[in-house]
Parts: structure tokens; C-alpha cells; sequence
């Protein structure tokens, strides 16, 4: 018995929207990156899934993947020079700029 | 597939990307002498950006006709417009970066490899022919923006606003994404001419129902990075904390790429599709002109109230997806020309103001500098009234091409609407003018004391004040370049 | 001359050059004769290329030099080009030789002032901008010409910055003009969109085209008639009229030479110019020249009932500038074209007179403002008392000056074409501007009552280079009536001059009525004028009526006029409060977070969250961007699925 | 069977993102995201794309959630205490987030008869490395070069941005 592709679909939309829940309820910085991965994971289910037995949708997720990780690298660089200048990754803390 | 042809119609990138790692290279053995860097660097940049400039004047001269469909970039005259266009802000920006990240001690000769390789995802996106194309440009272009912002590590409100940046701009390209899998689920295909084929052919509701969505939700990737109401939040707290000539940069080269790829996409390969599309986009653009007006004027920072200015301006420059005849890329073409090179010239100006460690950039720092650096203020009200859309300025005949022919397609409420609100923006474009001319030199605190213009920084701003003035007093020269180069395409 | 003649505008821009450039080195003797000298070679330019075009036949009396294409795409082509017809020669005769008079005028005035040089730079601009305006031969080029004026107009209203009211002023000047002016810009629109050009002559040409494919259109709001009434809210703006005149009055914040060249003589008669200039297409719309005339008349008598009570000295000429540019607004909306351009000049030489003679009385009075405070100014100052009481007579509309030649002008073409209720609001009108003009007289030179307190002994005559232009002045205040004596009189000459340019030809408006009606209207028009003054007399003069007496009778009416219709209230209550609320409440919160609070827990729970959702807005936290961004998107796909 | 196998994944999948979620120390919302993400894996295996299987193992639980673990690691951070202002933010992120999956499933739920029996399904087979490689060198060869000026441009970022002394 096969699984519908509708079913994969609805599993992505709803990561995606957990992913964005994750960012309004999380008050650290690194989750809340970790929150926008989940966002792309779930755009890339949806790819292999649309995909249906062809190659573009590998070839979308392996680039997706690549942008990802490059993404990741500077992402966990910039929280490593916020965690150095202040001492915390709440981001509740960082609001100098505001109005 | 002939690579041939692909290969010369990317010239200019190439020739920018070579360079950019040929940069990077070479870092690390002028370490040394750090002077030495400082010196070869931003030439050789400059040099390399120049070079790339001829070659796209070289490639345009023999392009081939037809636009390349089957690959996943495009040559074609459209994006040379633009290409050139990003080309000149880059070379702008390298000609005053040096004094700048001097002074804020934060030279690093990777900045100009930076530079480069973002031009190279800014072009990418401009000529994209494929929407995985167009997010991996996106994605050169955003993170290249993200190292820049967070360049000067030791600033906590650079820390955060490359932060947000960060942060939002990842969230946005989620959206971007996820909007490509659901156009890939309905037609099976990321290259526009695939899903312009598909789209003319089909016609299946349920097919075009998931089309739409996710063309709305690319529209929203691209909103975010021109900064439209209500995907806009960033702008201001960003603008208030990077340094200022990396907001230069930053508030005009990647409106320019974005704004082309937007256009490419909703006006240029899709003729059917920004009706559907057209409703919410229209509303946005209103949003965004009344809003970032509105919020403009109670600004007391100069670089806030610039970033409210330019959340109003992608508002007006929205207007230009929904012309639907030749003229569309022409009046964009124009339109960015006119707004980079103000939002250029403002900034940099204000970056040499603003005194070491960008402090000094509220309204109240700016009195009686008529009296303290005339030739500046003078700079400076030019471009602030190129902003606000006065006659023999390339602000007007910027927005009278864009208004014109908005007008002439039908779109008289969102004309109106964008008329009026640029009217009430002299009120705030003003206000530094004010300060400039009719208020006497603050007693204390003093302000910064203005160093003697670098330079490089003359020639920037320079180059900026010349280009609005040509586009302002002489335009048809630029008219007929932007004629000429969209010409090929129909 | 006639290939020299657009070198006229250049002459004042050279000398704004100069002056901004190094006007704060040059010693004040250079500074006054490079104003001065710039501007008084456009005038003799000027008036030799007057002489070039009288010299020409009636039909070719149009000079046009195109110095360079501006604009150029596809069929669309504006050209930096200037041009001089009966029309615009008019109107640059007036500007360079009112100006000439008023540069000379503030070498005296603003002397010792520390922005001399910036003074005369701004003032030159100005006098390009303004020249610009008149000699442009397309739309575009007026247009530039146009925010040129209101930008320099900002400048010089605001020229003494420390008065925060100076400031101020400016601003509301340049934004009300602001709104004119996007009205104008949609207005040009909409001519390209129909004509495709922005010229003159094209545009023209076109409405005069057989097959007529312009037709007259009679009673309904076609495009021709919208783009009319969009370029008379341009005018209206420019011209400070109803609803649009808020700014004048405030203006006179400026120094005194600015508000008679810009706020009197020339800028605010763009308004009027732009509407004779487009009389081609004003003509085609019948309705749009009834809302002329009746905004205009409106205007007229409205603005006149304010100037009644007000105590300023220069708000009592403001609200006389706004209401005689009314008066020419109504003749121009009657077609009596020449007429507005009649009163235009003459109103230009005598309220320029006025202006100036205020000034010389401030001047005197060491900046008293006051009407109130004044008094008895006729011994201290004769000269002026002297020229100020031609300028009175003139303005007031009595036989023989030019005021009266022009006022009975519009009166009669009001009457002659039918619009008598307009004349009856004319007649009070000038009855109106007879007595305020008069009130001014009296209060500022005229004796005081015992055991009032007035400041006339420290007074003193203002130098020669102050007097001399406004003896000038004063001389044409008087002659300027005989260019255009009613046909009863003699030939109007200045009809002759300017039909050409004109589209309508005047037959239509002549034969209407009779030379023994038109003069027993004149003679009407004449005894209102007196009746005026003679009310003023009794009570300024005689004092046998008490005007606070009135005042008291009608306390409602007295403080409605003082207050002056509390119009400047009801804008900023409707418009300028909401938007400036809207800016900082809700995207400035930080700024006075307390007051927000105490508003939102104020006013119901409701309000309370929609302010809450919009303080998120730009809270500084990266949360709340994030879930704007998301409901952002959120909203793009609900409405894609409701629509 | 290989529907169980599917709600199976789909289940671990969810209860680990629900957990990442609620939990306070970041550590281990790092390492609930690694589950996720092998489930993720799994259920691409069922999609028929173990290509994208292996990468999402490789790059994805194994370099990316490691580099995440190893900077949790060297910062130590203080555990997350909670959220500012708990109550509004919970709620307002729950009707968010409620909202934005109704729409996107009202969305796909809406063009589901065309997602079974839309375009033509190509001869379903197993997507490995060999046909990843032909699409990636030919078709999406401008996008693959972009990448690698992207990888280069991240690394140089990273090493400006956090290298103590440059």
C-alpha cells in the first residue's frame, strides 16, 4: 500500500509551521536557528516529495543542503561573536535598536 | 546546450568571481604589510569590477538574439541593464570602502572579495532563468550581506543588527523555498520557461491554485529583501546599527538585484500572472509607501529615517510589475538608477559625517553644517531633494517615467496614492536640510569634527552627485541606453 | 534680441552662483551690486525684448529657443526651451521690474543682517525659478519652474530660523503647496496621457484641431474637465486660495522684501498664470471654469471678512493678497482672461507698494508689528505715509488709479457674462478691501485718541534706497490703470497686446452690455469703494463708531473673524495630528512609552490590543519581527485563498 | 507496511520537533533535531530518493547538527529560562502557527486530486547518485557553481566573524 503524496505534504506544512512556532516561542538564539533548519527541512520533504521519482527533486535538496550548511557556518559565527561581546544568546537581550 | 554561448554571456561574472578568489589569495601574504594591502586591494577591486564592466559592454555588442531559455542563466540585454547598474554601485562602494573601514578599524582585504562574490549572486539573480538559480542567488547575495553586517565585531549594535538580519532574512528564504516547492509541485519544473509554457497550456484549477501560492511566497522571499511593508521589521533597526557605508551598500545594490528578479519573474515571464498576483502586491505597495512615510517622519536618526525612506521607495517602485507594456523594464531601469545613486550619495555622506564609530547621525548632529562644510551640505541637499522628487534631479524624472506610465496602464488609485505620498515625504526629506542651513552649530555636545574628504570618498560621492545630476537635467542619454539595451527582447 | 532674449533667467542665476559660491567674502557693496545688477540686466533685457516683439506682426508675436532636449524617449520629447509670448512678456516684465524695485528696496532693508549674502542668493534663485516658470514652453519645464518657486519661498520664509514661528511657516508653506503641487503633477499625467506632449503650442494645436476631437465638454466631468480641475488645485495651492491658503498668511514670517516680491507681487500669481496660460484648455471645460470663478469670488470674500480684525500689519496685506488673487481667479473663471492678467499687474505694482511700505514702518518702529501700536507714524514718516496712502486708494478701488481700472474690469465682465451673484460678492468684497485697507492707514498714521499709548516718537524715516523704489512704485500704482482703459475710456491696450496669446478672442464678452451700463457700474463700483473708506473714517477717524462696540454686539461673528474661521485649527486637528499621531505612537514608541500605556489601557481593550499588535511592530525583539513576518505571509495566502 | 513505516517516521519526526520545542536546555533540542532529521532521512528512503537519504544523514545530522552541537558545547550557555512575556507569546505563536498550517493545508488539501493524478509520472525508480549527477552537472550546472563560490564565501565568514585575532 502506497502512501499518498497529500500525507508527506501535510507532514512538511506542518513542520513548516512548527518551525515558525518554534521561533516566536524560543528565547534562545541557537533554537531559534535551529528553528529556521527545521523551516528548510521542511521544504526540502516537500521537494523529494513533489519530486515523485524523479531527479530534480534530489538535486533541489542536495543545493538546499549545501546552502544550509554554508548558511549554518556563518549563522553559528555570528552567534559566537554575540555570545563573546555579551555573554548570553537571549534574544530578548540583544534590543539596543528599537522604534 | 552551448556552453560557448554560456560562457561569454557570463564573462563579466567570471572575470568577478576569478578575481574575487584571486583576492582572497593573495590576504594572506600581505598580512604582513598591512599597508601594502590597504593600498593594492581596493585598486585591483576596483580594477576587476572596471574590467567586468567592459566585458559586459563587450558581450552586449554580440549577444545572440534570443534569449537563452534552455539554461538556467540568461544573458540577455535585460539582465545587462542591471548587471551594469550593480556593477557601478559595487565600484562606488569599493572606491570609498578603504578611508571608511580605516577609520572604523576594520580593513580586511576579504571585505572587497566579499563585495565581488556578492556581485556575483546579485547578477546571478538578476539573469536567472531558473528559480533554484534565483534562490542560490539569493542565498550569495544574503549571506554575503550577513558577514558584511557582522563585520565589526566589536559594535554591540552591529552584533545585532547582523543578528536580525540573520535571523529574518533565513526565515524569509524558508519562505522563498518552501514557495518554490509548491510551484515545483505544480508544474513539475523550477525553469520559467518550463512553468511558462506549463501555465499557458494549463489549465487546471486546482494546479493554478498551488502556482499561486507558491508565487505568493515568493514574492514574499523577495519582499523581505526590498524591505515592503509588513515583511519591512528589520530595515530600520538594521540601517540604525550596521556601519554606515555598509548600509550603502545595503539599501541599494541588493533592492537593485531583487527588484530585477522580482520583475523577471511577476512582469517579464509570467504576462498573465501578476493579475492574480496583483491584487495582494498592489495592497503591499500601498502599505509600504503610506507606512514607511508615515513612520519617516518622527524619526530623529537620519539613517532610521532613511530606512523608512527607502521601505516607501520599493513601495513606489512595486508600481513597475504591474506595467504591462514595453516600457516596464525601462522605467525600473530608470527608477533604480535614480534611487541607488541618491541612497549612495546620502549615506556616504552621512558615513563621513557620522564620525568614528557611526555616533554621530541624528538630525540635531547635522545643524549649521552650511556653515562648517558648505560643499557637503550642498551634497547632501541634493540628494535629499533627488529623494523628495524635485525637478532637474534624477529622483523626478524618476518617478515621472514610473508615474507616467502607471498611469498610462490603468493604475490611476495606486498612482494617486503614490503622488500624494511622495508629496508628504518633503516633509521629512526636509528636516536635514533644515538643520544644514537654518540652525545655528550646536554648543555641545560638539559634533564630531568632519575630517577632510578622503579621496576616494570624493569620487564616490562624486560619481553619485553626477549621476542624478545627468539623470535629472539630461536623462535622455540614459533613457536611450535603457531603450536601446531592452530593445533586443521584444 | 529677439535670439538673445532667453539669456533673461540666466542673469539672476549667474548671480545666485556667485553669491552662494563666495557671497560670504565679498565685501557687502558687491554682494548688493551683483544682486541688484544681475536683475536689473534681465530687466533691460527684458524690456528690449519687449521692444523685438512689439516690433513683430500680431500673429507672429512669439519668440522660442530651444537650448537643449531634455527628455527624449520613444514619441515622447520635453525640451529645455524657452519662450516669450504677450502673455509671459507681461509677466517678466513685472518680475524682473518689481523685482529689480524690491532688490534695491532690501539693500536698505536687510542691511546689518547677518545673511546678506544668503539673502540675495536665495532671492536670485528665486527670480530664476520664477523666470523659469513664465518663459517655459512645455508643462514640464513650468513644473520645474513651479517647485523651484516653492522650495526658494521655503527658504526665504524661513530665512530668520531663530523665530521658531519663521521655521514653522515655511514648512506649512511648502507642504500645502506640497498637495497643489502632486494635483499638478497628475494634472500633467493626464495631458501627456490625452496629448501625447507636455507642450504648449502642441497642446494647443491640438484642442484647435478640425475635426474637433476635443470637444467643448458642457455639464459633465470628462477627462479634459478633470485635468483642468487638477491643475487648478495646483493653482490653488501656488495661489493660495480656498482650501488651500493657509500658508500665506503664516508666510509673512519672512522678511518684508520677501513678502512683497514672492508672497504679493509674482509667485502667488503663477496660480493665475497657469490657468491663462492653459486657457486653451480651460475654455473646453466649462465646468472647470465655473469652479474657478466660484472658488475664486469665495476666496475673494472670505479671505476679506478675516483682514477686517486682524491687528498685524502684514496679515492684514496677506489676507488682502489672498483675497484680490481671488478677485483675479473669478475674472479669469468668467473668461475674462485679460482682465485677471490686468489686475495681476496692477495688484503686483501697489500691493508690492504696500509690502513695502509696511516695511518701511517696521523698519521704523525697530520690528513693532501691531496696528495697534502704531499710530501717528504721518509726522515721523511723511514719505512713506505718502506712497502707503497712493497704494491705499489704488488697492481700494478709487476712479483714476490703477486699482480701480482693474477691479472695475473684473466687475463688469462678472456682471457683463452674467454672473451676478458673483458681482454682488465682488461689489462687497471691494467694499470690504476698501475698509481694511483703509483701517491700516488709520491705525498705523493716523492720530491717536487721548490716554492711548502709542509708539510712534521713536520712530524715523527709512533711508533713501528705501524710498526711492517705493516713490516708483507709488507712480505706477497710478498709471498703470491707463495700459487698459474700458472701452467708454479709450483702447485697452494691453487687450490688444495680450489676445493673441490668448484662446479666447474677446468679442464674446464685449458686446454683452452697453457703454452707459458699464459706466453707471463703474461708477458703482466706485461709490461701494468710498462707501469703504468712508467707514473706515467713522470709525478710525471720527471715532463716532466704536468698533469694539460692534465687536460686542456680535461677539460670535468678531471671534469667528479673529480666530479667523478656526480653519488653521480644523486642518491640524483632521490632518496634521493623526498622521503625526500615527508616526509616534505607533512606530516611535520608545520615545514616550508611558503616555502609549496610558492611552491604550485607557481606551477599552479592544484598542488596547491593536495598539499592542502595532508596539510589536518595532519593538526591537527579534521574536516579535519574526511573527510579523510570518503573519505577514500569512495574510498573502489567506488572501490569495478568499479572493 | 510501508504505510506503517510512514506513520511511524512521521510520528518520531513530530514528537521530536514537539520536544525540541518545550524543551529548555538547548542541548537537547540539538539533539532532537538530529532525530527529526533521521526520520526526515527515512522517510525520503520511502519517497524513493536515497540520494537525498544519505545527504540529509551526512550533511545534514552529521556535519550541520554536529557544527551546532560543538558551538552549544563551547559556549555553555546559561539554559534557556523561559520565555519574556510566556503566556502572550505562547499564545500568539500557537494561533500563528495554527493559521499558517490551515492555510498551507487548505492549499495542498485543495489540489490534492491533482497531485495524485496531475502530470505524467515518469517510470517511478530509485533516485541514487548517478542520476543526481547527470541533472546537477548538466541542467543545474549555474546553480552548482554558485554554490561553490557560496561554500567559499561562508568559510571566509566564519573565519572573519570568529577567529579571535585576524
Amino acid at each position: 500500500m502506497t502512501v499518498p503524496i497529500i500525507y508527506y505534504l501535510g507532514l512538511s506544512a506542518l513542520l513548516f509551521a512548527l518551525g515558525s512556532v518554534g521561533l516566536l516561542l524560543k528565547r534562545n538564539l541557537l533554537v531559534q536557528f535551529m528553528c529556521v533548519e527545521l523551516m528548510l527541512n521542511a521544504a526540502n520533504l516537500a521537494f523529494v516529495a513533489f519530486s515523485q521519482g524523479r531527479a530534480d527533486g534530489s538535486v533541489i535538496v542536495f543545493i538546499v543542503m549545501a546552502v544550509a550548511a554554508a548558511e549554518a557556518g556563518v549563522g553559528l559565527a555570528l552567534v559566537v561573536v554575540l555570545f563573546r561581546n555579551r555573554n548570553s544568546l537571549d534574544s530578548e537581550d540583544f534590543r539596543l535598536m528599537k522604534g | 546546450m552551448n556552453d560557448s554561448i554560456l560562457y561569454w554571456a557570463l564573462l563579466p561574472e567570471i572575470l568577478a568571481g576569478a578575481g574575487g578568489i584571486f583576492i582572497v589569495l593573495l590576504t594572506p601574504f600581505l598580512r604582513g604589510s598591512r599597508d601594502r594591502g590597504s593600498r593594492l586591494i581596493p585598486g585591483l577591486t576596483l580594477l576587476i569590477l572596471l574590467g567586468a564592466m567592459v566585458a559586459l559592454f563587450t558581450v552586449a555588442r554580440d549577444l545572440p538574439q534570443s534569449p537563452m531559455k534552455e539554461l538556467s542563466f540568461s544573458g540577455d540585454t535585460f539582465s545587462l541593464s542591471f548587471r551594469f547598474l550593480l556593477l557601478l554601485i559595487c565600484a562606488v562602494i569599493s572606491l570609498a570602502a578603504r578611508p571608511f573601514l580605516e577609520r572604523e578599524e576594520i580593513f580586511r582585504g576579504e571585505f572587497y572579495a566579499l563585495l565581488l562574490f556578492i556581485y556575483l549572486g546579485m547578477a546571478l539573480l538578476s539573469g536567472s532563468q531558473d528559480l533554484l538559480s534565483t534562490f542560490v542567488g539569493l542565498e550569495v547575495l544574503s549571506i554575503g550581506c550577513y558577514i558584511l553586517l557582522g563585520l565589526k565585531r566589536s559594535d554591540l549594535r552591529a552584533n545585532e543588527a547582523a543578528w536580525k538580519y540573520f535571523l529574518l532574512g533565513s526565515i524569509s528564504s524558508a519562505f522563498f523555498l518552501y514557495g518554490i516547492a509548491m510551484v515545483f509541485g505544480a508544474t513539475g519544473s523550477t525553469r520559467y520557461a518550463d512553468l511558462f509554457a506549463l501555465m499557458g497550456s494549463h489549465s487546471d484549477k486546482q494546479a493554478t491554485l498551488l502556482l499561486n501560492c507558491g508565487l505568493a511566497l515568493i514574492f514574499v522571499g523577495l519582499a523581505f529583501k526590498l524591505a515592503l511593508v509588513p515583511f519591512h521589521s528589520w530595515a530600520a533597526d538594521v540601517y540604525e546599527g550596521a556601519p554606515s557605508l555598509i548600509v550603502a551598500f545595503f539599501s541599494t545594490a541588493p533592492k537593485v538585484a531583487a527588484m530585477a528578479a522580482l520583475m523577471r519573474f511577476f512582469n517579464f515571464h509570467f504576462p498573465r500572472m501578476h493579475y492574480s498576483a496583483g491584487h495582494f502586491a498592489g495592497w503591499i505597495a500601498v502599505a509600504s509607501m503610506t507606512l514607511g512615510n508615515l513612520a519617516a517622519i518622527s524619526q530623529q536618526n537620519v539613517k532610521r529615517m532613511l530606512a523608512y525612506s527607502s521601505i516607501a521607495h520599493a513601495g513606489y517602485m512595486i508600481l513597475a510589475i504591474f506595467i504591462d507594456n514595453e516600457t516596464a523594464d525601462t522605467t525600473l531601469f530608470i527608477y533604480l538608477l535614480a534611487y541607488s545613486m541618491m541612497n549612495l550619495g546620502a549615506f556616504l555622506i552621512l558615513s563621513l559625517l557620522s564620525g568614528k564609530g557611526d555616533l554621530c547621525v541624528s538630525l540635531h548632529d547635522l545643524s549649521g553644517l552650511a556653515e562648517r562644510r558648505p560643499g557637503l551640505a550642498a551634497l547632501l541637499s541634493l540628494f535629499l531633494l533627488s529623494l523628495t522628487g524635485i525637478p532637474l534631479t534624477g529622483g523626478f524624472t524618476a518617478k515621472f517615467y514610473l508615474f507616467g506610465s502607471a498611469l498610462k496602464n490603468g493604475l490611476v488609485g495606486l498612482v494617486i496614492i503614490a503622488v500624494l505620498n511622495s508629496a508628504v515625504s518633503a516633509y521629512y526629506y526636509l528636516r536635514p536640510v533644515v538643520h544644514m542651513y537654518m540652525k545655528p552649530l550646536p554648543e555641545s555636545p560638539s559634533p564630531a569634527e568632519v575630517p577632510p574628504v578622503p579621496i576616494g570618498f570624493a569620487l564616490a560621492i562624486g560619481t553619485a552627485a553626477l549621476a542624478i545630476l545627468w539623470l535629472g537635467i539630461l536623462p535622455s542619454f540614459w533613457l536611450e541606453f535603457a531603450e536601446k539595451v531592452n530593445l533586443a527582447l521584444k | 534680441m529677439s535670439d538673445w532674449f532667453w539669456i533673461i533667467p540666466f542673469f539672476p542665476l549667474a548671480g545666485f552662483l556667485v553669491l552662494g559660491l563666495v557671497g560670504r567674502r565679498l565685501p557687502v557693496a558687491a554682494v548688493s551690486l551683483t544682486a541688484c545688477g544681475s536683475v536689473a540686466l534681465s530687466f533691460v533685457t527684458a524690456l528690449f525684448s519687449w521692444q523685438a516683439l512689439l516690433r513683430q506682426p500680431d500673429e507672429a508675436r512669439f519668440f522660442s529657443q530651444r537650448l537643449f532636449t531634455w527628455i527624449a524617449a520613444g514619441n515622447f520629447q520635453a525640451d529645455f526651451s524657452f519662450g516669450l509670448n504677450p502673455l509671459s512678456m507681461v509677466m517678466v516684465l513685472v518680475i524682473t521690474g518689481v523685482g529689480l524695485l524690491i532688490h534695491i528696496y532690501s539693500t536698505g532693508y536687510m542691511h546689518g543682517d547677518p545673511g546678506y549674502p544668503r539673502f540675495f542668493a536665495y532671492l536670485n534663485l528665486f527670480l530664476f525659478a520664477m523666470l523659469t516658470l513664465v518663459m517655459a514652453e512645455n508643462y514640464l519645464l513650468l513644473f520645474v519652474g513651479w517647485e523651484g518657486v516653492g522650495l526658494c519661498s521655503y527658504l526665504l520664509i524661513g530665512f530668520w530660523f531663530e523665530k521658531p514661528a519663521a521655521a514653522s511657516a515655511g514648512k506649512k508653506a511648502f507642504l500645502v503647496n506640497r498637495i497643489g503641487d502632486a494635483a499638478f503633477l497628475l494634472g500633467l499625467f493626464l495631458l501627456f496621457y490625452q496629448f501625447g506632449t507636455l507642450d504648449f503650442r502642441g497642446i494647443e494645436h491640438a484642442l484647435h484641431s478640425e475635426p474637433l476631437h476635443f470637444p467643448v465638454e458642457t455639464g459633465q466631468i470628462g477627462t479634459l474637465t478633470l485635468t483642468a480641475l487638477l491643475l487648478f488645485v495646483g493653482a490653488v495651492g501656488k495661489s493660495a486660495q480656498i482650501p488651500l491658503y493657509v500658508w500665506l498668511p503664516d508666510a509673512m514670517e519672512g522678511p518684508t522684501p520677501v513678502s512683497a516680491l514672492i508672497h504679493a507681487a509674482t509667485m502667488v500669481t503663477a496660480g493665475i498664470y497657469l490657468v491663462v496660460r492653459s486657457s486653451a484648455l480651460f475654455t473646453r471645460a466649462p465646468l472647470a471654469m465655473e469652479t474657478v470663478a466660484v472658488v475664486g469670488m469665495l476666496t475673494a470674500v472670505f479671505a476679506a471678512t478675516i483682514g477686517l480684525v486682524q491687528r498685524d500689519i502684514k496679515r492684514v496685506l496677506a489676507y488682502s493678497t489672498v483675497s484680490q488673487l481671488g478677485y483675479m481667479f473669478a475674472a479669469v473663471g468668467v473668461g475674462a482672461f485679460v482682465g485677471g492678467m490686468f489686475h495681476l499687474v496692477t495688484h503686483a505694482f501697489f500691493k508690492a507698494l504696500l509690502f513695502l511700505g509696511a516695511g518701511s514702518v517696521i523698519h521704523g518702529l525697530h520690528g513693532e508689528q501691531d496696528l495697534f501700536h502704531m499710530g501717528n507714524l504721518r509726522k515721523q514718516m511723511p514719505r512713506t505715509f505718502a506712497v502707503m496712502l497712493v497704494g491705499m486708494l489704488a488697492i481700494a478701488g478709487v476712479p483714476g488709479l490703477s486699482g480701480f481700472f482693474s477691479k472695475d474690469e473684473i466687475l463688469w465682465k462678472l456682471f457683463s457674462s452674467g454672473h451676478t451673484w458673483l458681482w454682488i460678492a465682488g461689489l462687497a468684497g471691494a467694499a470690504m478691501t476698501a475698509f481694511y485697507t483703509a483701517r491700516l492707514i488709520l491705525l498705523a498714521f493716523g492720530s491717536r485718541p487721548h490716554g492711548e499709548e502709542a509708539h510712534g516718537h521713536a520712530a524715523h524715516e527709512s533711508p533713501a534706497v528705501m524710498v526711492v523704489p517705493l516713490v516708483i512704485l507709488a507712480l505706477l500704482s497710478i498709471a498703470a490703470g491707463w495700459i487698459g482703459l474700458p472701452a467708454w475710456l479709450g483702447t485697452n491696450h494691453l487687450e490688444e497686446f495680450l489676445s493673441p496669446a490668448l484662446a479666447v478672442h474677446a468679442e464674446g464678452a464685449h458686446g454683452a452690455g452697453s457703454h452707459s451700463t458699464e459706466i453707471a457700474a463703474a461708477a458703482l463700483s466706485s461709490g461701494i469703494a468710498l462707501l469703504g473708506i468712508g467707514a473706515a473714517l467713522l470709525f478710525y477717524f471720527y471715532r463716532r463708531l466704536d468698533p469694539d462696540a460692534l465687536a460686542g454686539r456680535f461677539p460670535f461673528l468678531y471671534r469667528l473673524l479673529r480666530n479667523k474661521y478656526w480653519v488653521d485649527e480644523l486642518y491640524r486637528g483632521v490632518f496634521v495630528q493623526p498622521c503625526l499621531w500615527i508616526s509616534r505612537r505607533v512606530f516611535w514608541l520608545y520615545w514616550d512609552q508611558e503616555v502609549i500605556d496610558g492611552l491604550v489601557n485607557g481606551t477599552g481593550r479592544i484598542l488596547a490590543g491593536a495598539g499592542n499588535i502595532l508596539r510589536r511592530l518595532q519593538s526591537g525583539s527579534v521574536r516579535d519581527y519574526a511573527a510579523w513576518l510570518c503573519a505577514g505571509a500569512l495574510t498573502v495566502l489567506l488572501y490569495l485563498l478568499i479572493v | 507496511m510501508e504505510f506503517i513505516l510512514f506513520l511511524i517516521f512521521s510520528f518520531i519526526c513530530i514528537a521530536a520537533v514537539l520536544n525540541m520545542l518545550f524543551q529548555k536546555e538547548s542541548v537537547y533540542c540539538a539533539l532532537s533535531l538530529v532525530v527529526c532529521m533521521a526520520s526526515l532521512a527515512c522517510l525520503y528512503l520511502l519517497l524513493q530518493a536515497p540520494f537525498a537519504a544519505a545527504i540529509q544523514i551526512i550533511i545534514y545530522a552529521g556535519a550541520v547538527m554536529v557544527l551546532f552541537l560543538f558551538v552549544i558545547m563551547l559556549l555553555d550557555p546559561r539554559s534557556d529560562s523561559g520565555s519574556g512575556r510566556p503566556r502572550r507569546m505562547l499564545f500568539l505563536a500557537t494561533v500563528l502557527g495554527i493559521s499558517l498550517f490551515a492555510a498551507l493545508a487548505v492549499f495542498l488539501s485543495r489540489s490534492q486530486s491533482f497531485l495524485n493524478s496531475g502530470h505524467p509520472k515518469p517510470a517511478a525508480g530509485q533516485i541514487g547518485a548517478v542520476e543526481v549527477g547527470l541533472a546537477l552537472f548538466h541542467r543545474y550546472l549555474i546553480p552548482l557553481e554558485a554554490v561553490g563560490i557560496l561554500i567559499l564565501m561562508a568559510t571566509l565568514g566564519a573565519v572573519l566573524l570568529a577567529k579571535k585575532k585576524i
